[in-house]
Order: structure tokens, then C-alpha cells, then sequence
């Protein structure tokens, strides 16, 4: 049986924890998200900005690999209650070692230790290869660790795992030519029989004293002062012995252990620091004059200014925040930029509208109003940042020039709820 | 039932009927006991020193040979003392770490790999057991808790590294993952993810200034079988102060209502603290 | 568990006629291990099924059906049932306390161990078993409330278990024993009081980690209310002196004298 | 030479304090404060023996643990032996060097090592004692003569000093049990 099934048990439990907890058994959904949506929307719209962020396969056998590779970019606006990215490390989220992590790359660096000195402001790529362990069904999503921040937590997919968990195994071969067939069991039966071994002693330890007259006999004796009957000649012996046994058997043992281990080296706990991805010179510039949220209407409005600098007309493709991606539906090359494996539930049908979709000019400075309008605002639980005490919002603006090339801006500011906004939202 | 235990029952003046009823209270007294002192030493170790006994890569030669003794010496220390002086008995340290070691492989089977899936040699505990028969083994000798102290709590710390690096020393062996040096324990916590312990919340060395060989990891032991004395009198004296049987003073109106003041004027006082030094 | 106790003791007979009976029956506290170990065991299996498939996103709706209707339900039934043990202790608590013969006096002294039995091993459960499962949920599941599916377990089933039996003991003691009913005897307080303060501990914990700490270090100084509240636990040595003690005595009187063959 | 190795083995494990090297009287091997150096005449060399695939990086002065394959660099502390030629040789200890060529398991003509540092390897078969003969010098006026043992395992007299130990304290404290029964005894009576 799978380790799953031995302590799963799945068959007899449903009907025993359904009894005992007097519950009908109606059939759920697949929750999609894992704990990321009680983050604080500060976190989630005004730190790390996950993009281009692709899954290798939707479906695996248990030791086969999976690959989530992607950028980031880390906000210029980072929330004040969030400590700056100084050390981080990049991660996944899954339930317990459902999957495991063969490698993890950021900017090409190995990523085993923590990275240190991350730069606001600036992007980075990374990329995570996983391997299926126990099969099931399981939402595997980037997560980067931020020291005093807390896990800033990526997109996530589902990942379908098949076959049964006996077949994975990680073998190793270390430096000194040891060969491990499998991580998962290596040293655990030294271990065990080891301590097996001191338990019995301390066993025999505890019955050679309480298989006496114990309690209220001893209780008396003490009462009329005859302790030298209590621990007798003999338990002076025995407990002399003892001390013989534990000490010679551990120095022997630490002594062939320090032998046949020979080469060992301590814990690895450098971090490691890498340049960020280069940098092209500012091409729109972006000013958020005002932002509201209509709540009924569950639509984000932002009037923004922009100003094209650079050489070619420039069309708003995509705005995106806390995971979510509006896309302007009318235009092409941003649609043709969803990947169609991305996760349908992360890209919002209604897209992004804009007030004015006609090419802003080089040079032009024109004002926008853009609307991100859908119930993912409020099932995402991102509305809490009306109702926090950082109320501000922060999101990225995707542009594509004439010759379909990608620029990104950051767009951050305060945001006020409204409620009377609904009819204007229909008008424009 | 040697001649030792025919003494002692002569000793205590009991009647055969009441032999057998006393056999029957040691039996529950046992259980009682077994049930206290493996929740007690749990609870008590799992959150001072916990971390590092969960995983492999937290056991480094700074704070896993520092802390361990450390927080595990105060429940033995506790439960000896009780044992010993009320009944001269000194089973309570062995009896501490060994539940503690049996209640701990429990978890890691039903919790650590039953629920999260995380494979036995990710979570492998440590143990002091080996300490803590020296140490129980060092009051019987000596009779004096002054005496444990200052011999069986330094060995109580010295051991714990010896003890356990004879089946830890083969996860330190060095691999290479991804083209850098690294450790089997360290790749192990790195191949099996653990969504809430991002690699850099690790307490561990983080760089040694003169390493000498291995002599770091004797300097962390000694320097934890020293403050193993402290704690161990510390707690051996919160073992003697809670065998104090005192009664809060309560006045009549309690009595009545609990009936235990029927007409009676029962003035007699509260058990004398049967206490022996 | 203690029905037998209550019924009204003949007049004290001769000590030979109380050798016949057996002091202790173990079956009330069989049956009681029997029914805790059912309900852990269902707990913990629970768990293994629901945890990790519904209980990872608080927003969920499978998250309300599974698990906040299990929170709902386990609070008050489990509180419920132990004012029931309670007021059942109360009512039928021994009028005359002073007044009872030697030998009833030491059957409920053995009454009295039995529930530490039944108390001592419902505390294990949370101190060992469930409690370093709790370790588990918080070093691989990011946190996203304070009603995780282990802490549902943990702190608002386990714990008011053993408060539950802890707080009988106390009443038991204080309903049926005279040297409990003269006074509150300070180790029986301490060794309930203070497991029983792990509940409201469980508010600096929270308060801890809604503002202050993000990362789940199980040994941070945030946790250790609850070691040092387990503690408390050591004020068995207390009860020892005051229960073995009496009892040491009602042997001799019971018992009869030590006849000089033994 | 044999004080100094005797007093290195006692003292080492059990105190694990750097000895200082006793005298060195023509050129052995000494640890003199933690580095293991050889005499040539007025210089010296600083000796290292490593065995990477069975112990990684650890050093090793005059006794080399195991067999298989072993780098040796002995590295120039004084920068006048940089200019000079040095030949290094490692022959069998079979007692008589008259026919060196037929003990000689390594052998490095004279050369400049400008970097100041000699390294060598050599896979060692059979366990045994080795000399090293180095010379230095345009004549080779200055020789050094430094025996060395390969895969004979080092006697750690040391340890059977812990067990000692151990024996003592159980000892004591079973003694020490009995006076204090017998004062326990003598207050009861």
C-alpha cells in the first residue's frame, strides 16, 4: 500500500469522520488557491509582480519532472509594513512534500541557499524544476520567501500526478563515493536500531526499579527512615555498571563512526547574491492621477497620464496585480501573450477596457481611464486594501509598440472606495 | 519477590490485603506517572527546542548540540527530583527522555510523513537518553543532587554529540547539487520543499572564525554540559517546590458546601508536608 | 465513571468482610480510554482525508462545510458534555463528606486515581501527539488563519477534552474526599489550572502572529506560554504527597494489622 | 625523534593542544606550532600530505593514514629557496640506500620552483614506511632526510586513556556510594 493509502485509509474514513461529525456529504470544488489569499493585498499588488510565468506540463507520472519558469519584478512602491527584499528565497507551494525539488535557478544562479540584496525595481527570472512524488492532484505555484515579509506567493496551476508513490526514488552517489539508493530511507534503519538499542537499556533501567514494592511500601519505609533498604548494595553496582555501559558504548561508536566517516562537512548556509536582469531605459512613463473602486460595480478604475518617449505609437496591452491578468481584448499581441496552458481562472474574461484604445503617438501625453472589472476582486479577498491601513494599490502596465514589443511600467497610488460610480461604468 | 522487597513490605506495616491493594496503586500510579511525565517532557521540548530535532538540515554544530541538552535537562531534572524524593526513585530522568524519544517517533510516522508526506530521514530525531541514564545512574551512586549536577549534567551534555553522531555522521557527508558542495541533510531538506520554512529562517552556523578540525562541535558541547549544570539545579528545585502539598486556607462557608464540615468542628490540620530533605 | 461511588456505603463493616472486594474496577476507565482513543483516532484520520484537500484555503466554501462546521459543532458538544459531568458531579456530590467510613474513603481515593487516568491521558494527546502535528501543518502550509484545520483539532477539541476531565478531578476531589473538601488543596489547582490556561494562551499566539511574526520557528519565544503552562503538569509530586499519603494510612486501618507471616 | 612522536600521540587526542616540536635533529618531520615542517639546512620546507577521495581536504604531517592515491606539496618558507634547484626522492625505508634506484618510488629531477612549491602524487599500494630525501642547492649542499609511514594505522593510545577515565569515575562514585551509606547507616543506627 502507498504511503498515501496506509494512513490515508480513504474508503473507511469518509463514511466514519462523516458520521462523527454529523455532516452531509455534499461534492466540493478543487479549491484553486492555498492560504495566498490571506496575504495582505499590500503584499500582493505592491511587491513581486510574477510574469511570463509558463508550466511545463499539466500532466505527469510520479518521478517525472516539471518545470515552472517565469520573471518577476519587484515594485518600486514596496509596502512599508513589508521589510525590503534583503534576503529572500524562491520556493513552491504544495501540501508537504507532494512534489520535490530537483532545481531552482534564479537569473541562472542556483538557488539551493537564500539570495540576498534584491534590488526594488528591478526584474529577475527564475525557474524551478519539480518532480512528482505522491500522485494526486496538486496547485503548484512559485513562492518567494521575503525575510520579515513573509511568502509572497506566484501564480498557481494545477499539476495532475500519476502512478503510485512506491516508484520515486532519489539516488545520490556523495563526493566520498558513497552510493545512496534512495534519500527518502538513507540512515533512517541506522538510526532506529541505534536508538532501539539505548531504549532498551533504558527500559531495563526502569523495570529493575519499579518491579518492587513501589509506592505507599517505599512511601512507608521513608516515613520510619529505613532508606538504605530503598536502594541497596546491589543498586550501587547496577547503577555503576550503567555508567560503564552508556559511556564505553558511545565513545567506542563515536569513535568508529569519526573513522568511517572521514570527510564530512558542516551545514551550507552561505546565501548568495545575483545582478538583476538588465534594465531597458524608461519607454512610457506612467502617472496615476486617481484611482477608485466601484464596489458594487466590483470594477477597479484608474485614470492614469501616460507619456509615450520612445519611437513607435504604443497600445495598453495588459494590466496585472496580485496574479491577476486583464488583458485588452482587442488587441492581439497581448492576447496572443496568455499562454494558452496559463491558468483560465488568473485571466479575467471581461480583460481590460480602456477609454481611448488608438495608438498613443511618440512623444504624445494622453490621460486614460482603464477598468479591470470582475468578482475576482472580491473572491480574491483583494478589496480588504479599502479596509487596511495601507489603503494604496499597485499593479503593472503592459505596452506594445508598433513592431509588438513588450514594455512594462508601474502604476501604484491611493485608492478610494466608490459606490455611485455604476452608471458611468455602462456609459464609457 | 526478593528478600529485598519481603523487607521493605515488613517494613511498611502493611497487612496482605492491603499488599495487594498497594500492588494495584502502583500499577495506576505507573500509568498515571508514564502519561504525565510523556506529555510534560513533549509539550515542554517541543516548543524551547523543537526546531531542531524536526529536521535534518537544522542540525548543525552551533545550536543543535547547544540547545538540545539544554531544554531537555529541565524536565528530567524536574521529574527526578520528584521521584527521588518522595520515593527514591530515580527513574524520572530515563523515564522523561525515553516517552519523549517513543512519543516523538510516534509524530514523525502519523504526522510528519502520514500528513505532509515528508520522508523519515527528513525528520530523524536526536536524543539524550544516554545522558539521562547517566544521569539517573549518578544520583543513585551519589545520593546528592549537588553532586548530579556537577557530574551527570555536564555529562548529560557532553554525551548528546557522541551519542547522536553515531547515526547522524553519515548526512554530513558531502554531494554536490547543481555544481556546489553541499551536505546529503542539506540536499534532503532541499529535495523534500517545506512551504513554511523558506532556507534562510534556519538558526544555524552561519560561518565559524578558527576551525580547528572538528572542534567546533566540542566547543558547543562543552559550553552546553556547563549550562546543563544550571538548569539541572534550577530544575531540580522547581521538581522539589512542586512537591508541596499545602491547602489555600478556606473558610467555613466552602467547608459546608463541599460538606466538609458537617457538625464536626474537624480542626485537624493539613497533611504535614511529608516532605524529607 | 463513578456511578458506583455514590450509591450510600452499609455502615462500616470489619475490615476482613472489605478484603473480599477489590478496591479499584478498572473497567469504567477502560471504556473511557476506549471512547477518547475513538474520538482522536477519528480526529486524526479526519485529517489524513480533509486537511490537506480542504482546509489549505480559509475562503474556501469547502473550507466552511468541513472544516468551520467541524469547529462549530466539536466546541460546544465537547464543553456541553463536560458541563454535564460537571453538574452530574455537583448534584451528586457527598453531603456529609466528613462523616464517610475508612473504607469508602480510600475506594474513592482509588476513584480519585482514576481520573487522573483519564485525565493524564487525554493531556498526552494534545502534549504529544496532535501537538507536534500542529508543528507540521505550520512548517509546510503557509498560514492564513487562526482556525487551521490543525489548530481546529488541537486547541478547540483536544484541549477542552482534557480541561473536560482535568476540572472533574478537581470537582471529584472536592465533592468526595475529605482531606479535598477542607481545602483547595494547591497541587490539585495548579495541575488543572494551569493546562487548563493553554485555551487562552492561545490569544498571545495569535496576536503574535497576526502582527509581529510571518515565519513559523515552533521554538520562538511566542510559543512558550504553552511549555511553561505545561509545567504545571509537575505538581503531581504535590498530589502524590497528599494522596498517597492518606492512603498510605487508610491501608493500615483498612487493611488490618500487618500480620507477622507476611 | 620517537619523543617527539611518542609525546604528539599522547598528547594530541586527549588534550588536542599544538605540541611544540621537540628537537628535530637532522631534518625530520615536526609539528612546530601546528605546521609540519622539514629542515634543509638553513631553510625550511613546510610539509602536507593530502588523500582527497578518502578524506577530502584533511592534512596530514608524518603519518598518512590510508592507501591509495596521496598528494604531497611541500611548499619553500623561505623565498632563497625559490631560486634554488630542488630534487625530490621518496624511496622504501629498507634500511640499506646503496642502490637507491631500486627503493625509489618517486623521483623528481633537480628544478627551480619559482611558485616555491613541490607538489607530487602517487598511488600507494602496500602499506610501509617511506623516506623522503630532498636537496636543495646548486651542489645539493642542503639534504633533508624525513621518514614517513603510509597506511599503517596510528596507535591512539589516547583513547584507551578515556576508557581509563571511565573506569575511574565509575570507580569513585561506587566508593563514594558506600562511605555515604555508611554514613546513612551510622545516623539511622
Amino acid at each position: 500500500m502507498s504511503l498515501r493509502n496506509r494512513w490515508g485509509l480513504r474508503a473507511g474514513l469518509v463514511q466514519l469522520s462523516v458520521l462523527l461529525t454529523l455532516l452531509g456529504s455534499l461534492l466540493p470544488t478543487p479549491a484553486a488557491a492555498h492560504g495566498e489569499r490571506a496575504t495582505e493585498p499590500y503584499i500582493r499588488t505592491r511587491t513581486v509582480h510574477w510574469y511570463d510565468v509558463t508550466w511545463s506540463s499539466q500532466k505527469i507520472n510520479v518521478s517525472d519532472t516539471v518545470t515552472v519558469e517565469g520573471k518577476f519584478h519587484l515594485f518600486t512602491d514596496w509596502p512599508d509594513a513589508a521589510t525590503k527584499p534583503e534576503l529572500a528565497f524562491l520556493s513552491n507551494a504544495s501540501p508537504g512534500a507532494v512534489m520535490t525539488r530537483v532545481e531552482s535557478y534564479i537569473n541562472g544562479m542556483p538557488a539551493q541557499q537564500s539570495v540576498r540584496q534584491l534590488e526594488i525595481g528591478r526584474d529577475y527570472s527564475f525557474k524551478l524544476v519539480m518532480r512528482g512524488r505522491i500522485p494526486g492532484r496538486w496547485h503548484l505555484h512559485p513562492v518567494l520567501n521575503v525575510h520579515g515579509a513573509g511568502p509572497i506567493v506566484g501564480p498557481g496551476h494545477w499539476v495532475d500526478v500519476a502512478g503510485s508513490a512506491a516508484d520515486f526514488k532519489v539516488p545520490v552517489t556523495t563526493m566520498t563515493g558513497e552510493v545512496i539508493d534512495d534519500l527518502q530511507h538513507y540512515g533512517v534503519a541506522r538510526v532506529q536500531w541505534w536508538q532501539a538499542g539505548y531504549a532498551l537499556l533504558a527500559i531495563a533501567w526502569i523495570v529493575w526499579w519499579i518491579r518492587r514494592p513501589l509506592i505507599v511500601p517505599r512511601w512507608n519505609a521513608i516515613k520510619k527512615g529505613r532508606e538504605d533498604l530503598l536502594v541497596t548494595r546491589t543498586d550501587d553496582r547496577v547503577a555503576a555498571g550503567l555508567l560503564v555501559v552508556v559511556l564505553v558504548v558511545v565513545i567506542a561508536g563515536y569513535r568508529y563512526t569519526t573513522q568511517k566517516y572521514e570527510y564530512v562537512v558542516p551545514l551550507q548556509a552561505g546565501s548568495f547574491k545575483t545582478k538583476p536582469l538588465p534594465q531597458e531605459s524608461p519607454v512610457v512613463t506612467v502617472e496615476l492621477k486617481d484611482a477608485t473602486y466601484d464596489v458594487p460595480g466590483r470594477s477597479l478604475r484608474l485614470d492614469v497620464e501616460i507619456t509615450n518617449q520612445s519611437g513607435s505609437p504604443l497600445r495598453v496591452g495588459e494590466f496585472s496585480t496580485a496574479n491577476l491578468r486583464f488583458i485588452n481584448q482587442s488587441l492581439d499581441v497581448a492576447l496572443a501573450g496568455v499562454d494558452p496552458s496559463f491558468p483560465k481562472d488568473l485571466v479575467p474574461g471581461s480583460g481590460l477596457r480602456i477609454s481611448d484604445d488608438s495608438p498613443v503617438a511618440p512623444g504624445e501625453t494622453r490621460k486614460l481611464r482603464l477598468e479591470a472589472t470582475d468578482a475576482a476582486w472580491e473572491t480574491e479577498r483583494l478589496v480588504s486594501f479599502l479596509t487596511n491601513v495601507d489603503s494604496r494599490v499597485g499593479g503593472m502596465l503592459f505596452f506594445f509598440d508598433g513592431g509588438g514589443q513588450r514594455h512594462m511600467a508601474e502604476v501604484s497610488g491611493p485608492i478610494v472606495p466608490v459606490f455611485t460610480q455604476l452608471r458611468l461604468a455602462e456609459k464609457s | 519477590m526478593n528478600l529485598n522487597d519481603l523487607a521493605i513490605l515488613k517494613v511498611s506495616g502493611l497487612s496482605p490485603q492491603a499488599i495487594k491493594w498497594s500492588r494495584t496503586l502502583d500499577v495506576l500510579i505507573v500509568i498515571v506517572a508514564a502519561f504525565l511525565i510523556w506529555a510534560v517532557s513533549h509539550i515542554s521540548f517541543l516548543l524551547l527546542g523543537g526546531d531542531w530535532d524536526f529536521f535534518i538540515d537544522w542540525k548543525d554544530r552551533q545550536y543543535w548540540i547547544l540547545i538540545i541538552p539544554i531544554t531537555t535537562i529541565t524536565m528530567a531534572a524536574a521529574f527526578q527530583a520528584i521521584f527521588w524524593n518522595l520515593f527514591r526513585l530515580p527513574v524520572g530522568a530515563t523515564a522523561s527522555l525515553l516517552l519523549l524519544l517513543v512519543g516523538t517517533w510516534i509524530v514523525r510516522y502519523h504526522s510528519w510523513q502520514g500528513l505532509a508526506f515528508f520522508p523519515i530521514s527528513l525528520v530523524v530525531p536526536g536524543t539524550c537518553l544516554m545522558g539521562a541514564l547517566v544521569l539517573d545512574a549518578v544520583l543513585v551512586l551519589s545520593r546528592s543532587w549537588l553532586v548530579t549536577g556537577a557530574f551527570g549534567a555536564v555529562l548529560y551534555g557532553l554525551l548528546f554529540y557522541p551519542s547522536n553522531w553515531i547515526y547522524m555522521a553519515g548526512y554530513f557527508q558531502p554531494v554536490q547539487n547543481m555544481g556546489d558542495m553541499t551536505s546529503v541533510a542539506d540536499l534532503i531538506g532541499y529535495t523534500f520543499p517545506r512551504a513554511g520554512t523558506p532556507e534562510y529562517i534556519r538558526i544555524i552556523e552561519r560561518g565559524t572564525l578558527r576551525t580547528f578540525g572538528d572542534t567546533p562541535t566540542w566547543v558547543s558541547a562543552f559550553f552546553s554540559a556547563f549550562a546543563c549544570i544550571f538548569l539541572y539545579y534550577l530544575f531540580w528545585g522547581l521538581g522539589v517546590l512542586a512537591c508541596n502539598s499545602r491547602f489555600f486556607p478556606v473558610g467555613d462557608r466552602f467547608k459546608s458546601i463541599y460538606g466538609g464540615k458537617s457538625g464536626a468542628a474537624d480542626s485537624e490540620p493539613a497533611l504535614k508536608p511529608g516532605v524529607p530533605s | 465513571m463513578s456511578t458506583h461511588v455514590v450509591s450510600s456505603v452499609p455502615s462500616p463493616q470489619v475490615s476482613s468482610a472489605a478484603a473480599g472486594r477489590s478496591m479499584f474496577n478498572f473497567v469504567p476507565v477502560a471504556i473511557g480510554w476506549g471512547l477518547l482513543l475513538a474520538v482522536y483516532a477519528s480526529y486524526r484520520l479526519y485529517q489524513g482525508a480533509f486537511a490537506f484537500e480542504y482546509g489549505l484555503d480559509a475562503t474556501s466554501p469547502e473550507f466552511a462545510r468541513y472544516w468551520m462546521t467541524l469547529f462549530k459543532v466539536e466546541v460546544p458538544l465537547i464543553f456541553g458534555s463536560g458541563l454535564c459531568i460537571w453538574t452530574y458531579l455537583w448534584f451528586t456530590r457527598d453531603r456529609d463528606v466528613a462523616k464517610i467510613d475508612a473504607e469508602t474513603e480510600l475506594r474513592r481515593y482509588f476513584s480519585l486515581v482514576a481520573w487522573f487516568m483519564m485525565y493524564t491521558f487525554s493531556f498526552l494527546w494534545i502534549a504529544s501527539f496532535f501537538g507536534e502535528g500542529d508543528a507540521t501543518w505550520h512548517q509546510t502550509v503557509i498560514r492564513d488563519t487562526a482556525l487551521t484545520p490543525s489548530h481546529i483539532v488541537v486547541f478547540y477539541a483536544c484541549v477542552p477534552l482534557y480541561i473536560v476531565f482535568g476540572v472533574s478531578s478537581l470537582l471529584y476531589a472536592t465533592t468526595r474526599i475529605p482531606a479535598f473538601a477542607r481545602g483547595y488543596s494547591v497541587p490539585l489547582i495548579m495541575a488543572v489550572l494551569g493546562p487548563g490556561l493553554i485555551l487562552p494562551n492561545l490569544g498571545f499566539n495569535e496576536w503574535g502572529h497576526a502582527f509581529w511574526m510571518t515565519e513559523e520557528i515552533f521554538s520562538h519565544p511566542l510559543h512558550w506560554g504553552f511549555p511553561i503552562l505545561g509545567w504545571t503538569g509537575l505538581a503531581l509530586g504535590g498530589l502524590f504527597i497528599q494522596v498517597v499519603g492518606r492512603m498510605a494510612e487508610l491501608f493500615k486501618e483498612v487493611g488490618g494489622p500487618a500480620s507477622d507471616a507476611a | 625523534m620517537l619523543a617527539a612522536r611518542l609525546m604528539k600521540r599522547l598528547g594530541g587526542p586527549l588534550l588536542g593542544l599544538a605540541l611544540s616540536g621537540a628537537a628535530q635533529a637532522h631534518g625530520g618531520l615536526a609539528i612546530d606550532s601546528d605546521m609540519c615542517k622539514l629542515r634543509l639546512g638553513p631553510f625550511n620546507m613546510h610539509f602536507t600530505g593530502y588523500q582527497p577521495e578518502i578524506n577530502g581536504n584533511r592534512e596530514f604531517c608524518e603519518d598518512i593514514p590510508k592507501l591509495g592515491h596521496t598528494i604531497v606539496v611541500m611548499d619553500a618558507i623561505e623565498p632563497e629557496l625559490r631560486e634554488m634547484p630542488i630534487e625530490v626522492r621518496i624511496i622504501r625505508d629498507t634500511g640499506d640506500e646503496s642502490r637507491l634506484d631500486a627503493v625509489t618510488v618517486v623521483h623528481l629531477p633537480p628544478k627551480t620552483y619559482m611558485s616555491g612549491s613541490v607538489p607530487f602524487e602517487y598511488s600507494f599500494t602496500t602499506p610501509g614506511k617511506f623516506v623522503g630525501l630532498v636537496t636543495a642547492g646548486d651542489q645539493g649542499q642542503y639534504v633533508s632526510r624525513f621518514p614517513f609511514s603510509v597506511g599503517i594505522p596510528p596507535q591512539h593510545y589516547g583513547h584507551y586513556l578515556l576508557f581509563l577515565g571511565v573506569a575511574v569515575l565509575a570507580l569513585g562514585l561506587y566508593r563514594y556510594s558506600g562511605t555515604k551509606r555508611r554514613r546513612l547507616m551510622a545516623g539511622r543506627a
